[in-house]
């Protein structure tokens, strides 16, 4: 098994508030790697961190041996690391179909001249990226209200709709953020079974937020568990379940 | 018909002018900058197109091009405006909202001031006597509507494109958009020079159509009409600049009968055009064209 | 008779319903949990009654009388006040002009006055910090300072929303055993928690929330042991 | 139905008859001046010139018997006004003249929409060089700075021989003002002084405190202040409170009563040249009649842009009597297009004695004014009237 | 520079600076509650001009309706200028009801407040021109009273002068602004005005009408922005309904240069644009129109929040 993405302490400080302290740890190719802890533990910033929306205080992540600290975040999506956010930030007055368009963005290349006058190799791209669009759409179930604004969703639609905008970078990492936030039992169990088809599908490698024990415990090959922006866990979901400091830490002290 | 022309000629090429300056503001707003530059570049673009036209130094190039000229001076314009909005533009757009707004209304005062004092520019007087294109006023829109033409397809095909879409997705969240993958700064620069270079083409336009051309062309009077433009029309599509620009520009002429009231009734329509449409005349139609629509059962959009 | 009620109370954000046919009743000197995931609808429910949203249908009646469509600060003068989620104490002003707005309602100087030192005689720590400005607090004073705040109106109903975040487990403790003192005062305490365990600890009763709707409601004692709340929210 | 509505209420907005037509009556003469903005600060003083002008001549038979009437469009502040009102008065109420614009800037653009349309333009107030170099159909009666100015200089050198040193202040950012200041500059290097301190400032200004310094730290004996009527105003008024004693001359923008509310009792003394005089010549009965008009009124002093444009509208009128007399035709009679021709020919004929005194227009439309006047300002006792002596 | 001369600039600056920093309060005002500028406020300037020169003068001149009119109303000048700036607050509570809260409570973008706002302005201007026309009004020079005009002294023989007219503007000037720092900091609606300036929802749970504090705002504003119309006409003269015009687009400079929505930074950015512009070389005063713009530019490049900004942190 190949490590793909490597933190190696990271931190991040707001003022004195140590959002992240020291995090260190790896993620493997392929896996489903679950990052829990309570509200305010650092989990979003971490992301943040990742994805280089948040200028890091120190460390550094390496992701497939190169670098990712420092460089801006449209750069690291184009290396193929997409995400989601924890408060649902879709192009909320795009329809659905362009939110999937625009973040085709770094699989193509087609320039203003290109597009103004319809060359021939635009009009081509332009082709495959609605198709593109269109596959998507299938695959997270909006095909039919793909013309609709994205503001006018649920919030599991468009949650849904948020993972497919994120697929639609033909990422190799996937950053999803709370996903079964505003869900209901049902919705959560459909999302299981669909983060598990396009890790399949897309041969993805997924890190994910999640609140919901159950739904963690159940999909994630390993978790690593944050309280006060450091680490305090990491490991399969059996053990990191039964950890003292992971129960008193998430679960609500007595 | 032609007296028609004859009567108000002026203020229709007025109009298709004060809309492609509102449209000059619209690029940069379909990435959610609001820009009020637009003066600024198009006074630039004037004084290129007078100093072109009148200046000694040209003479044998405006002999021997004869209106070939005019097309060169535009170029011109639209390049020098380009590259100054370069240069403004990278350190001004990473300012955000109203900040933005204020920077570029600093720099259309500064210019404006530094246009007021150099020689080459005629001082306060200006310039005068600037080579005509046209004999009647109204035979300019033969300039100003090919442009708008030109930049309501450009601005259709770019609604529609790769770069039309980074755009708009730096509009609706500048944020998400970078972690899909898109260069903020480089689409906001993009935006920002495609409306500069339009100002720029307009300014060079409006100097023979104006006949003469001065410092009071491009001042903080006109950031603010040009916004109101853009607001008061719409700023979600290319219509709203249009509309708003064509209409605003030509209110004061059509309430020119109530003589002295004329422009408190001008203010006062500004007032309830913003209260009662917020989304803008744009906004506006569309909504009514939805409410039509579903009263005959369409429905918007579906595939 | 119920201090609160909310009957079939339906809440849009936008095109997205929110909360959907809530019924909650709140009793005269109870403390009620209201419990669920993040987004649920629990500070939702919480800014309807605060009338910082439009209610979409149904009602709120608070002290027999029907507040739907009152405006925020006439329900603060009816007695209800709100903590709100992330404490959103006035970062530039003074800890002591924190507590004096929070009696902003009121017109009774002494009784302000004499209130602020109760204030600082349950948390001793805001009196040590009366000058600082409030953004200077960590992150559980803040929280008292929240608390204090909304106590400073004299509320029939007092709200909480997530006193806990972001807070480390010993001042949670503390501010749980605020909440309690408060309520033994007489204090009626509306609270939403995502610590599920600890806030139906401390409650008479729990509303479970998921996506917008009530799924369980009862004594918290009961719903403590209730295999399914636990299922959904400690996790198997 | 709905866009032919629209169409309708288009056309009924901007109706017009088409082909060739004769002159209405009374004969539409256009004012296009600045009625808003802040030119409409002097564009107001024209319009009450208009006024008188069209009760007086109408009063004293119109065009041979005919009536003429005055149609106002206002330009505002700006070059696109300019022509909107020029296209209006030319196109819509059909003029046979148009008196206009309030700025030189201004003519400049507008004036071209009237040559190319042949139809006659008359500055009142257009200062700057080139303006009846703009067309055949462009003339004024505001007669160019560099004529009027130096004879100011030369009326304080009259009254203080001894003067050496002198001060320049200007409204940079006013065409009129630069190029006044020019003039004055020319002149005063001309008459072998010296030019201790040139001094600038904005017509926006309000303090003027830094410039009064430098004046009298240069110690000089003469100060010039080309200015617009506030910001001049301000300017002498705080020389005067910061000490300067010596002989002051204003610039032509302060050759108005505007300027006494604001300088008050400091503006007494200072020397203007002036292109209109009230008071010059007691035998010049239109000014009397004029002056009288205006005084009853508004119980001041008519200011020189009022009489420029009131002479402005006299050439018209003695012009159109005189196109009658060489086509044998009553104007209404005549078509538009020719009356327009003839009357421009016409405007460019002859004399006329004016408030302004005895003016004619050559062939190129600039005006050759037999007289300036110099004048000096006798503030009242009371600091808030005053009036312009006549001395020269 | 000579001593002299930096004295004099010094005090230029500071003289004018204040009356910037008077007018852009009232500007930063409205920000700090609303987050958006009110084109108006320039309008408002002037208008509290002419309602105080009605009070104390009133006498129109030959244009406009209200021609030839005398009320001569013989109101005291420091009544007259009370009633004027509360005449203008008025006008700021009118301006709010008609053309900002109809925008608020339909939720449009609060752009489209800067185009109400103009609207407005518009009305106002032009509303002034109809009524009394263009031209220049002035208060007689005893409006103050029977004061010398200028006291004068020298520094190594050359004169440095301050005109009385600034060393009043000066203090009153400094009375409202001390009056103003009292109120905000130390009374309960001060305290509640700031509450709804850093979150509205935190002040409206706390019981603070927020409606009703706008409008106390907006009053504020609106005094002091007629406050500092009337004593520039005094000392300058009204020159026409335009004449807030300068002054409406130097307040933007002064209140970015200081911090948008900080009250210290109005005040300081007044100064130091006042100062600015005092200092501009004699031969470059043509390009001193430019200077605030000039420092409101490189300002915002280097520190977009302005000198007393709150920092600008974005929230992922």
């Amino acid at each position: 098994m190949t490590v793909l993405l490597e933190a190696h302490q990271l931190s991040r400080y707001f003022g004195g508030l140590k959002a992240v302290n020291n995090v260190s740890f790896q993620v493997n190719d392929g896996e489903i790697f679950g990052l829990i802890g309570p509200n305010g533990a650092g989990k979003t910033t971490l992301f943040n961190l990742m994805t280089g929306l948040t200028p890091v205080s120190g460390g550094t992540l390496h992701y497939r041996g190169e670098r990712l600290t420092g460089l801006p975040p449209y750069r690291i999506a184009g290396m193929g690391i997409g995400r989601t956010f924890q408060n649902i930030r879709l192009f909320k007055g795009l329809s659905a179909l362009e939110n999937v368009k625009v973040s085709q963005h770094v699989t193509t290349k087609s320039g203003l001249w290109g597009g103004v006058f319809c060359t021939p190799a635009s009009r081509a791209e332009e082709k495959r990226v609605d198709e593109k669009a269109w596959e998507l759409l299938h695959l997270i179930g909006l095909a039919d209200r793909a013309t609709e604004l994205a503001a006018n969703f649920s919030y599991g639609d468009q949650r849904r709709l948020e993972i497919g905008r994120a697929l639609a970078l033909e990422p190799q990492v996937l950053l999803l953020d709370e996903p079964a936030a505003g869900m209901n039992a049902a919705e959560k169990r459909g999302l299981t079974a669909f983060v598990r088809e396009i890790r399949k599908e897309f041969k993805l490698t997924i890190l994910l937020i999640e609140h919901h024990v159950p739904l963690v415990m159940n999909l994630c090959d390993r978790i690593a568990v944050l309280n006060f922006g450091e680490l305090i866990a990491v490991g399969n979901p059996a053990d990191v379940q039964k950890d003292p400091a992971v129960i008193e830490a998430y679960l609500g002290a007595e | 018909m032609n007296d028609f022309l004859q009567n108000n000629g002026f203020l229709i090429v007025t109009m298709v002018q004060q809309a492609l300056l509102a449209m000059s503001l619209y690029y940069p707003l379909m990435c959610g900058q609001l820009s009020l530059a637009s003066p600024g570049f198009y006074a630039l673009g004037g004084y290129v197109a007078a100093i072109i036209g009148t200046i000694e130094y040209f003479a044998p190039w405006r002999d021997s091009l004869g209106w070939v000229i005019f097309p060169l001076e535009w170029l011109a314009a639209g390049i020098i405006s380009g590259i100054l909005a370069l240069l403004v533009g990278i350190p001004a757009l990473r300012l955000r909202g109203i900040y933005l707004a204020l920077a570029t209304i600093a720099f259309v005062e500064i210019l404006r001031v530094i246009c007021l004092n150099l020689t080459i520019t005629g001082g306060a007087i200006g310039i005068f006597g600037v080579p005509q294109l046209f004999e009647s006023r109204w035979s300019y829109i033969w300039t100003f509507g090919p442009l708008l033409i030109l930049m309501l397809l450009f601005s259709y095909r770019l609604d529609c494109s790769r770069v039309g879409r980074a755009f708009k997705a730096i509009r609706e969240d500048e944020l998400a958009a970078d972690a899909m993958g898109i260069n903020p700064t480089r689409y906001k620069v993009l935006a920002f020079v495609i409306g500069a270079m339009l100002a720029g083409v307009v300014g060079a336009m409006s100097a023979p159509f104006l006949n003469t051309w001065n410092a009071r062309q491009g001042t903080f009077d006109a950031s603010i009409a040009y916004l109101a433009y853009v607001l008061i029309g719409g700023s979600r599509s290319m219509w709203g600049p249009l509309l708003g620009g064509a209409l605003l520009a030509a209110l004061p002429e059509i309430l020119r009968p109530l003589k002295d009231s004329r422009l408190i009734i001008n203010g006062l329509v500004l007032v309830f055009a913003s209260i009662y449409m917020p989304q803008g005349i744009a906004g506006a139609l569309g909504k009514l064209r939805d409410n039509v629509g579903r009263s005959f059962g369409f429905f918007r959009g579906g595939k | 008779m119920a201090l609160l009620e909310l009957k079939n109370l339906s809440i849009n954000y936008g095109a997205i319903q929110a909360v959907r046919c809530l019924d909650l009743e709140v009793n005269t000197g109870e403390v009620v949990t209201l419990i669920g995931a993040n987004g649920a609808g629990k500070s939702t429910t919480l800014r309807a009654v605060s009338r910082l949203l439009k209610v979409r249908e149904g009602s709120i009646h608070f002290d027999g009388r029907e507040i739907t469509r009152q405006a925020p600060d006439a329900v603060v003068r009816m007695g209800i006040a709100q903590s709100p989620e992330g404490r959103q104490v006035l970062a530039r002003q003074s800890v002591l002009d924190n507590l004096e707005l929070g009696a902003y309602v009121r017109k009774d100087r002494a009784g302000i006055k004499s209130d602020i030192a109760k204030m600082f005689q349950l948390f001793p720590r805001l009196e040590e910090r009366k000058q600082q400005s409030a953004g200077t607090l960590s992150g559980g004073e803040q929280q008292m300072l929240a608390i204090a705040r909304a106590m400073m109106s004299r509320p029939k109903l007092l709200m909480l929303d997530e006193p806990s975040l972001g807070l480390a487990p010993l001042i949670v403790l503390e501010i749980f055993s605020i909440i309690r003192n408060l309520n033994a005062e007489g204090t009626t305490i509306l609270l939403v928690e995502q610590n599920a365990k600890l806030a139906m600890q401390h409650s008479h009763r729990t509303y479970v929330l998921e996506a917008g709707q009530i799924t369980f409601s009862g004594l918290s004692h009961e719903l403590l042991l209730d295999e399914r709340v636990l299922q959904a929210y400690l996790g198997g | 139905m709905k866009r032919s509505a629209l169409v309708t209420l288009f056309l009924t907005l901007f109706a017009g008859t088409v082909c060739a037509e004769n002159v209405t009556s009374p004969i539409p003469i256009g004012i296009g001046v600045a009625q808003t903005s802040n030119v409409a600060l002097l564009g107001e003083e024209e319009v009450v010139g208009a006024k008188i002008a069209e009760k007086y001549f109408n009063a004293h038979g119109g065009i041979n018997g005919t009536p003429f009437k005055l149609i106002f469009q206002d330009t505002g502040g700006d070059e696109a006004g300019a022509i909107n009102s020029f296209q209006t008065l030319i196109n819509r109420d059909k003029v046979v003249g148009i008196v206009g614009p309030t700025l030189s800037q201004q003519a400049f653009s507008a004036d071209p929409i009237a040559n190319r349309a042949k139809v006659p333009v008359i500055g009142p107030s257009n200062t700057a060089k080139g303006i009846p170099q703009i067309g055949e159909y462009v003339g004024r009666v505001s007669a160019p700075v560099a004529i009027v100015a130096p004879n100011a200089l030369k009326q304080a050198l009259k009254e203080h021989p001894g003067i050496k040193k002198v001060a320049v202040l200007y409204a940079q950012n006013d065409a009129f003002n630069t190029s006044e200041s020019g003039t004055f500059q020319e002149t005063v290097k001309k008459m072998g002084l010296q030019i201790a301190t040139l001094q600038k400032f904005q017509t926006t200004d309000t303090d003027f405190t830094s410039q009064v310094t430098a004046v009298l730290g240069a110690n000089v004996d003469l100060a010039i202040v080309s200015g617009l009527s506030a910001d001049g105003g301000n300017l002498v008024k705080q020389l005067r409170q910061l000490g300067y004693k010596g002989p002051i001359i204003g610039g032509n923008g302060l050759n108005t009563v505007n300027i006494f509310p604001v300088c008050g009792q400091y503006c007494d003394g200072i020397l203007i040249a002036q292109a209109y005089s009230p008071s010059a010549d007691p035998k010049n009965a239109i000014n009397a009649a004029m002056a009288a008009e205006y005084r009853a009124k508004y119980k001041r002093e008519p200011p020189q842009f009022t009489a420029q444009t009131f002479t402005a509208v006299q050439v018209f009128v003695e012009a159109l009597r005189k196109v009658e007399t060489v086509t044998k035709k009553k104007i209404t009679q005549l078509d538009l297009a020719k009356v327009r021709e003839e009357l421009n020919k016409q405007i460019r004929t002859g004399s006329y004695m004016t408030p302004l005194g005895k003016i004619s227009l050559d062939q190129e439309g600039e005006i050759h004014q037999e007289n300036f006047y110099v004048a000096k300002i006798k503030m009242d006792a009371n600091g808030k009237t005053g009036s312009y002596i006549y001395v020269k | 520079m000579t001593t002299a001369q930096f004295l004099q600039n010094l005090l230029n600056g500071i003289s004018i600076g204040s009356v910037y920093a008077i007018f852009a309060l009232g500007y930063t005002l409205v920000f700090s509650i609303l987050g958006i500028i009110n084109f108006a406020h320039g309008a408002i300037f002037t208008l509290g001009a002419y309602f105080t020169y009605t009070l104390a003068v009133g006498q129109f001149g030959i244009n406009g309706l209200l021609s030839g009119l005398n009320l001569d109303l013989q109101v005291p000048f420091a009544l007259s200028l009370l009633i004027g700036a509360v005449l203008a607050g008025l006008v700021g509570v009118l301006l709010e009801r008609l053309a900002f809260k109809p925008l608020r409570t339909r939720g449009a973008d609060s752009l489209l407040a800067l185009v109400s706002s103009l609207g407005v302005a518009l009305v106002i201007v032009n509303a002034i021109q109809y009524l009394v026309g263009a031209e220049i009004y002035t208060f007689p020079s005893q409006v103050y009273g029977d004061i010398k005009p200028a006291i004068m002294f020298e520094i190594s023989g050359q004169p440095v002068v301050v005109r009385t007219v600034q060393v009043i503007i000066f203090a009153v000037c400094m009375v409202i602004l001390a009056l103003l720092g009292y109120v905000i900091s130390f009374t309960r609606i001060g305290k509640a005005l700031q509450a709804v300036a850093e979150n509205q929802t935190t002040a409206s749970l706390l019981g603070i009408s927020v409606d009703r504090i706008i409008l106390v705002t907006f009053f504020m504003s609106g005094f002091l922005g007629g406050l500092a119309g009337t004593l520039v006409g005094t000392s300058f003269g009204i020159a026409g309904p335009y004449f807030g015009v300068t002054y409406g687009l130097k307040g933007l400079a002064v209140i970015v240069l200081g911090g948008l929505g900080s009250i210290p930074g109005a005040v300081l950015g007044g100064i130091v644009i006042g100062l600015a512009e005092a200092f501009v070389p004699p031969d470059y005063s043509a390009y001193k129109e430019a200077v605030a713009f000039a420092f409101l530019f490189i300002v915002l490049l280097v520190r977009p929040q302005g000198l007393l900004g709150r920092s600008l942190i974005q929230k992922v």
